[in-house]
């Protein structure tokens, strides 16, 4: 029972890093980037590079995931995004989708179509006998790095000049404009930030889950459930969403209940009665405002 | 100026454009096609890789000519659907006249195209799919590949043998899984022994943990895994997380958990892994040596698996059917050449069961070592001639 | 102006905007023409006529109601299936196995299920209902899998054989009756389809999505309508469903699949959304485009598929259709 | 005089803010009533409680006798209640023929009807085409209603209001951002509406509300401040005292009168 609450939360915060950046871009400037994805997959593809061609660790490859991931994503918004934001929805998703295409026949090409494995850092490997419970060393690290990562954030968005921007920002683009905080900038700041974020989740996640170049598409359903539930206008909201969607995922998976003797296998189901179940009572999602004038 | 034209013209126009465009139907004679529809893309890409690699060696080698005739391979990617799949075997069929179809990655892409084989009366050599059943969708399915309950009844048979009472499965959801599932639980609930649980995982699901946590919990002697091949990676690396030698859980497989093309990159944790498979790419045979170096060589970063045997032995298949019909294309008397054939693989001894069309051969129990600094399948016991039990139990009753 | 004058003056430009134009009328005797032109390729075409046929559905529900889905491959996949049980279990029985039936079938099976799911869709934003019509089709999806008995779950629906098209046609290997048949249900619901956008019903669907705000504001009964045309919009998906059903005959797992929501979505934006056309161009350009494609380098044909995604969404707006118009204005530019 | 519309303590907040305070209003057939307020009096939060656009806290909107608090827009358009909006509501693909001729045909219960072609009805389209000759837009009828100008689009959103014969009507300022020059046609055309449709007027421009208006409500903080005739109204030193300062208003209250 504890496992499964312990590796749903793993699963959880995993999530939460890999999305967070989705979440905010599309609160700030309403543009969906179904292109998200690939960033985690670039993270995770560098950390497989890093480990493989030149013998680093994932120490060195999380930061690195990071930074690279960061970068691309800055000179993407500032040559390519940049022209959609006044563009239909539908063609955002046209275009974003048309990068994923690119991104996985480019990494088949490079990288080839097998998945590829990081391996856990040794002091990483294994698992903490407690006693009544069992952890895997990895997952702790990943749930206590996330952890910090999510109180990082929060403390950024509400204690710095920044970050309050941003919210003034995500709040009401146009009245921010009007107080002369510049948006683009932000948007660019937070673009690249949310990318880097999810190159780290990419290499975090490389570390249980295999990569191959299907994980932008397989990973998108998943995001964007987080979002839907979770609302855009705040972290905390997907930050709830995730551990909530990452628990009952787990949890849907371990327990099969039994009706008229008959094993029903629930898991294929948990998290999308939850979204639709959510966004039928709470069309905003579990943690969004209500739409007011 | 469309107007202007006489509808001579018209007609005449059309027909040059019709004439122009349509596909050369160069029917050389002395060249016979085999269309092989493959996922080359897509989450099973890395089996389609490996057959194409293999049916290429395998002309390298043995050149181009069979029964007297050119043979000329055309490859298509199935995009891992069955419509699409049943198109291209259709198209291949009537506008190639291919002589045979071969590939098919997945059980349902197999089941798409045999309508067309039936129809057609054109051979469709499984090269890869393993559920039992295929070969009894169409009398001119021949498979040389394997079958799920012929793979899995001997490590289930090993298991009891090692003092292996309880067990749990987990195998992904679809039909191979779950011919693997029944066949290992049947033979381990007739040997006498218990089963705890049966897991199934959904095909696409990056997240194991929660079903092995569960088989964790059960506390068995031993868990039985089956994913395709592809996914033993991911699988391999969360079991191992889980730490099930601690709780003394032997964790077995059937050898697509341990693939050969994946097995380096698994790391040291799996040695010791004990699972069953038709072919690994250790196997020790002048044959096997041979097409190891040969594979290896011309693509060099890749390890010939059991896929590619299976493209392998697909091609082999084809030209000695055309060898024994001298050229003859005729399907009927294509299929009826296969049937009883046999011959010595890279894998070993094989043959094609002339009542069932389907593979018969050994069956290795093997264990991941270490040697020459990389990781492979150790085959240590085996179990000879194996025919597809589900269809041996059919005959049988 | 007299007033009499000027109402024959509207009405004529009201009948005028719904005559057929001599490009419209072109291209379907051209997709006609083209089983004697390539007969080879008319398994491809018939692909292409029930992609074409799935596309209008979307664009009913999308580019006329206004609805995002993003899980419109549900009634797709619920068609197929329900197409491919009748003819199963009809199988010999005259009537019962003729396809033309299965397709009556298929389409009130999806309208009603589209209309019960209708009422869960229409609450909410654009992100909402993509994540609400994901989430059905996701879950029918997966129901399909557990029901294994009915649908022979991941295995697919074997032993599907309906019967000849009226008792007449045979589907034949060549596939050309299956595209003439194809292509003739594509062009009668396309006819009714565009009859509908002309129609009263279809002018108030265009003003909720032009201005949702006026349209209620004269009255116009906005859920009821959207209703309606999601519920439309599934019976024409179901009917594509069942095509690819009994052309095929069989039915797989992939029917339900996420990839068929997001290919047709694709299609419709690729072709131009709200013209039906478009819906009929893009899925024509986009399996030819694959056919090539995939034809010239079977690994990394998705590359240039995205290249030209985000090639056309940078440079053209309103998809294919869209690109047509903008030539047609730069050459009645250049003529002046 | 029966009342055609009505509200009973209407109340509407957002958040801590009360935009609507216990609004209880009467507004009889064929009514000429203007509804004027200071910036943030709350007077299009009421045109949009009243039309079904936002949902009262509490209270109660009654329309030709029936309780209509819970019904949405489009079933009190249906029962008789028209507006038009502040800022243009109109469909920018549709033509002005098409617009109205929408609009006729959801006032007939014809809106559903998907088996004939939009135009088929001779009667309907007479009626639009002479609505829109009525509003000067009939050299404009076939053009394309986004790349209007400003002023026939404003022509087209009173026209769009008025063409299902509506019991009563509000106009959210008709003529605002209207240049100068055109401002005497919209006046003229609300001049010349049929004597029993009931009017609501909603305006700043004081000139416009003296000329038009019988009767006045003024709203202040979302309250109903002073009710009564025009001249009433005008006479009022309470609303003097809310509007002191605004000269135009001040040489309004001094000539009473102004309607017409």
């Amino acid at each position: 029972m504890l496992t499964i609450l312990f590796d749903g939360l793993a699963y959880g915060m995993l999530l939460f890093v890999l999305a967070v950046g989705l979440s905010i871009t599309l609160g700030l400037m309403n543009f969906i980037n179904l292109a998200h994805g690939a960033f985690a997959m670039a993270g995770g593809y560098i950390a497989v590079v890093m480990m493989q061609r030149f013998g680093l660790s994932l120490f060195w490859g999380l930061p690195a995931a990071f930074v690279i991931c960061a970068i691309v994503g800055a000179v993407l918004e500032r040559t390519l995004y940049v022209r959609l934001y006044d563009k239909s929805h539908l063609e955002q998703v046209m275009f974003t989708i048309g990068l994923v295409f690119m991104s996985m026949a480019a990494v088949d090409y490079f990288m080839g179509a097998s998945p590829q494995i990081v391996d856990v850092p040794k002091i990483l490997d294994g698992n903490l006998e407690l006693g009544f419970v069992s952890i895997n060393k990895y997952r702790l690290f990943v749930i206590v790095f996330c952890a910090l990562l999510t109180v990082v954030l929060q403390l950024g968005l509400s204690k710095t000049r920044f970050g309050s921007r941003l919210r003034a920002a995500v709040d009401d683009a146009r009245v921010a404009r009007g107080l002369g905080i510049d948006v683009t900038k932000i948007f660019a700041l937070t673009f690249a930030f949310g990318s880097g974020l999810a190159g780290l989740g990419g290499a975090l996640g490389a570390a249980i889950f295999s990569l191959d170049p299907q994980f932008p598409l397989k990973f998108m359903i998943y995001f964007l459930v987080v979002i839907a539930v979770g609302g855009t206008s705040t972290i905390t909201g997907p930050f709830f969403a995730s551990i909530l969607l990452g628990v009952a995922d787990v949890a849907g998976k371990y327990y099969t209940p039994e009706i008229g003797g008959h094993k029903i296998e629930i898991g294929g189901f948990v998290i999308y009665t939850i979204m639709v179940l959510v966004l039928i009572f709470r069309p905003q999602g579990l943690f969004g405002r209500a739409p007011g004038k | 100026m469309f107007d202007r034209l006489t509808r001579r013209q018209t007609i005449a126009a059309f027909t040059l454009a019709a004439t122009a465009l349509t596909p050369l139907a160069a029917r050389a004679e002395d060249t016979v096609k085999i269309g092989v529809i493959l996922p080359m893309t897509g989450p099973s890409a890395s089996t389609g890789r490996e057959i194409e690699a293999a049916i290429k060696l395998f002309q390298a080698q043995k050149g181009d000519k069979a029964g007297g005739k050119k043979v000329e391979v055309i490859i298509k990617d199935d995009t891992g659907v069955a419509d699409i799949t049943k198109r291209l075997a259709q198209e291949l069929v009537v506008n190639d006249h291919v002589a045979a179809i071969a590939g098919f990655g997945l059980t349902p892409l197999a089941l798409a195209a045999a309508p067309i084989a039936t129809q057609a009366k054109v051979p469709e050599i499984v090269m890869a799919a393993g559920t039992a059943i295929i070969t009894e969708a169409s009398p001119y399915i021949v498979r040389t590949s394997f079958t799920l309950p012929q793979n899995t009844m001997p490590i289930a048979q090993w298991a009891l043998k090692n003092g292996v009472k309880k067990v749990v499965t987990l195998v992904s959801d679809y039909g191979p899984g779950i011919d693997a599932e029944k066949t290992f639980v049947e033979t381990i609930k007739a040997g006498g022994g218990q089963v705890l649980d049966s897991l199934r995982a959904p095909l696409k699901n990056p997240e194991f943990a929660p079903f092995l946590q569960k088989a964790k919990d059960l506390k068995p002697d031993a868990l039985f895994l089956f994913v395709p091949s592809g996914f033993g990676a991911a699988l391999m690396k969360q079991v191992v997380e889980r730490g099930f030698a601690a709780d003394n859980i032997k964790v077995i497989a059937t050898g697509d958990v341990t693939d050969d093309e994946q097995l380096n990159n698994m790391g040291d944790s799996v040695l010791g892994m004990i699972t069953s498979h038709n072919y690994s790419a250790d196997h020790d045979s002048p044959e096997n040596k041979a097409y190891v170096a040969a594979f290896e060589k011309a693509n060099p970063n890749m390890r010939p698996n059991f896929m590619s045997v299976g493209g392998y032995d697909g091609m082999a298949l084809f030209y000695g059917a055309l060898d024994k019909t001298k050229g003859d294309t005729d399907g009927t008397k294509l299929v009826d050449a296969m049937k009883g054939m046999a011959w010595t693989s890279p894998r070993g001894p094989i043959s094609i069961d002339p009542a069932t069309r389907d593979v018969v051969q050994n069956v290795y129990i093997r264990k991941v070592e270490r040697k020459n600094g990389q990781l492979y399948n150790v085959e240590f016991e085996t179990v000879p001639n194996v025919k597809d039990p589900f269809k041996a139990a059919k005959a049988g009753k | 102006m007299s007033t009499g004058r000027r109402t024959s003056q509207a009405m004529s430009w009201f009948a005028n905007r719904a005559r057929w134009r001599w490009p419209e009328i072109a291209l379907w005797i051209a997709a006609y023409a083209l089983v004697i032109l390539f007969p080879s390729r008319a398994l491809l075409f018939n692909e292409v006529a029930i992609l074409a046929l799935f596309a209008v559905s979307l664009d009913i529900v999308l580019g006329y109601a206004g609805i995002v889905s993003l899980g419109h491959g549900a009634f797709f996949g619920l068609g197929a299936y329900a197409a491919g049980l009748l003819a199963k279990a009809g199988a010999g029985v005259a009537p019962l196995s003729d396809p033309t039936l299965g397709l009556l079938f298929a389409a009130l099976v999806c309208g009603f299920v589209g209309y019960i799911t209708s009422f869960l869709v229409l609450r909410g934003a654009d992100l909402t209902r993509l994540m609400v019509t994901l989430g059905v089709a996701l879950i029918f999806a997966e129901l399909a899998n557990r029901m294994a008995w009915l649908t022979g779950g991941a295995d697919g629906l074997q032993g599907v054989a309906p019967s000849k098209i009226l008792g007449l046609f045979d589907f034949d290997l060549y596939g050309r009756n299956a595209y003439l048949y194809s292509l003739t249900v594509l062009f009668l619901l396309f006819v009714l389809a565009r009859k509908i956008v002309q129609s009263p019903y279809g002018l108030s669907l265009r003003a909720i999505k032009g201005n949702a705000l006026r349209a209620r504001a004269i009255g116009i009964p906005v859920n009821r309508r959207l209703n309606a045309a999601y519920t439309l919009g599934a019976a024409y998906a179901g009917v594509a469903g069942a095509l690819l059903a009994q052309t095929t005959s069989f039915v797989s797992l992939d029917v339900l699949e996420f990839h068929r929501s997001a290919d047709v979505m694709l299609i419709v934006i690729f072709g131009g959304v709200g013209t039906l056309y478009g819906a009929i161009v893009g899925a024509a350009a986009y399996k030819a485009m694959y056919d090539i494609l995939a034809a010239a380098t079977p690994q990394y044909w998705q590359f240039w598929l995205g290249l030209a995604l985000v090639l056309l969404v940078l440079f053209v707006r309103g998809g294919i259709l869209g690109l047509v118009a903008e030539v047609r204005r730069r050459i009645a530019g250049h003529g002046k | 005089m029966t009342a055609v519309l009505a509200t009973k303590s209407l109340v509407r907040r957002f958040g801590g803010l009360t935009a609507t305070n216990n609004v209880t209003f009467s507004l009889p057939v064929g009514a000429r009533h203007a509804l004027i307020g200071p910036n943030g009096a709350g007077k299009t939060t009421f045109v949009n409680l009243l039309s079904g656009v936002l949902a009262p806290t509490s209270g109660r909107v009654i329309l030709d006798g029936k309780d209509v608090t819970a019904w949405p827009a489009e079933n009190r358009a249906r029962a008789g209640l028209s507006r038009t909006f502040q800022i243009n509501q109109l469909f920018a693909d549709f033509t002005p023929l098409e617009t109205i001729g929408l609009a006729l045909s959801e006032a007939h219960g014809e809106g559903a009807e998907f088996w004939r072609r939009v135009g088929t009805h001779r009667d309907v389209v007479d009626e639009a085409v002479s609505i829109l000759e009525r509003l000067d837009l009939g050299d404009v009828m076939e053009d394309r209603v986004g790349s209007l100008p400003y002023g026939k689009q404003r022509l087209l959103e009173i026209a769009i209001a008025v063409a299902p014969k509506p019991k009563v009507l509000l106009l959210d300022e008709p003529a605002a951002g209207v240049p100068e020059g055109e401002r005497e046609q919209i006046l003229d055309i609300i001049a010349a509406l049929p004597e029993e449709m009931a009017l609501v007027l909603i305006e700043h421009d004081m000139e416009l509300v003296f000329r038009f208006a019988r009767t006045i409500s003024v709203l202040v903080g979302g309250a109903l401040f002073v009710e009564g005739s025009a001249s009433e109204v005008a006479r009022d030193p309470r609303v003097r005292q809310v509007y002191l300062g605004e000269t135009e208003i001040d040489h309004h209250f001094d000539k009473p009168g102004g309607a017409s």
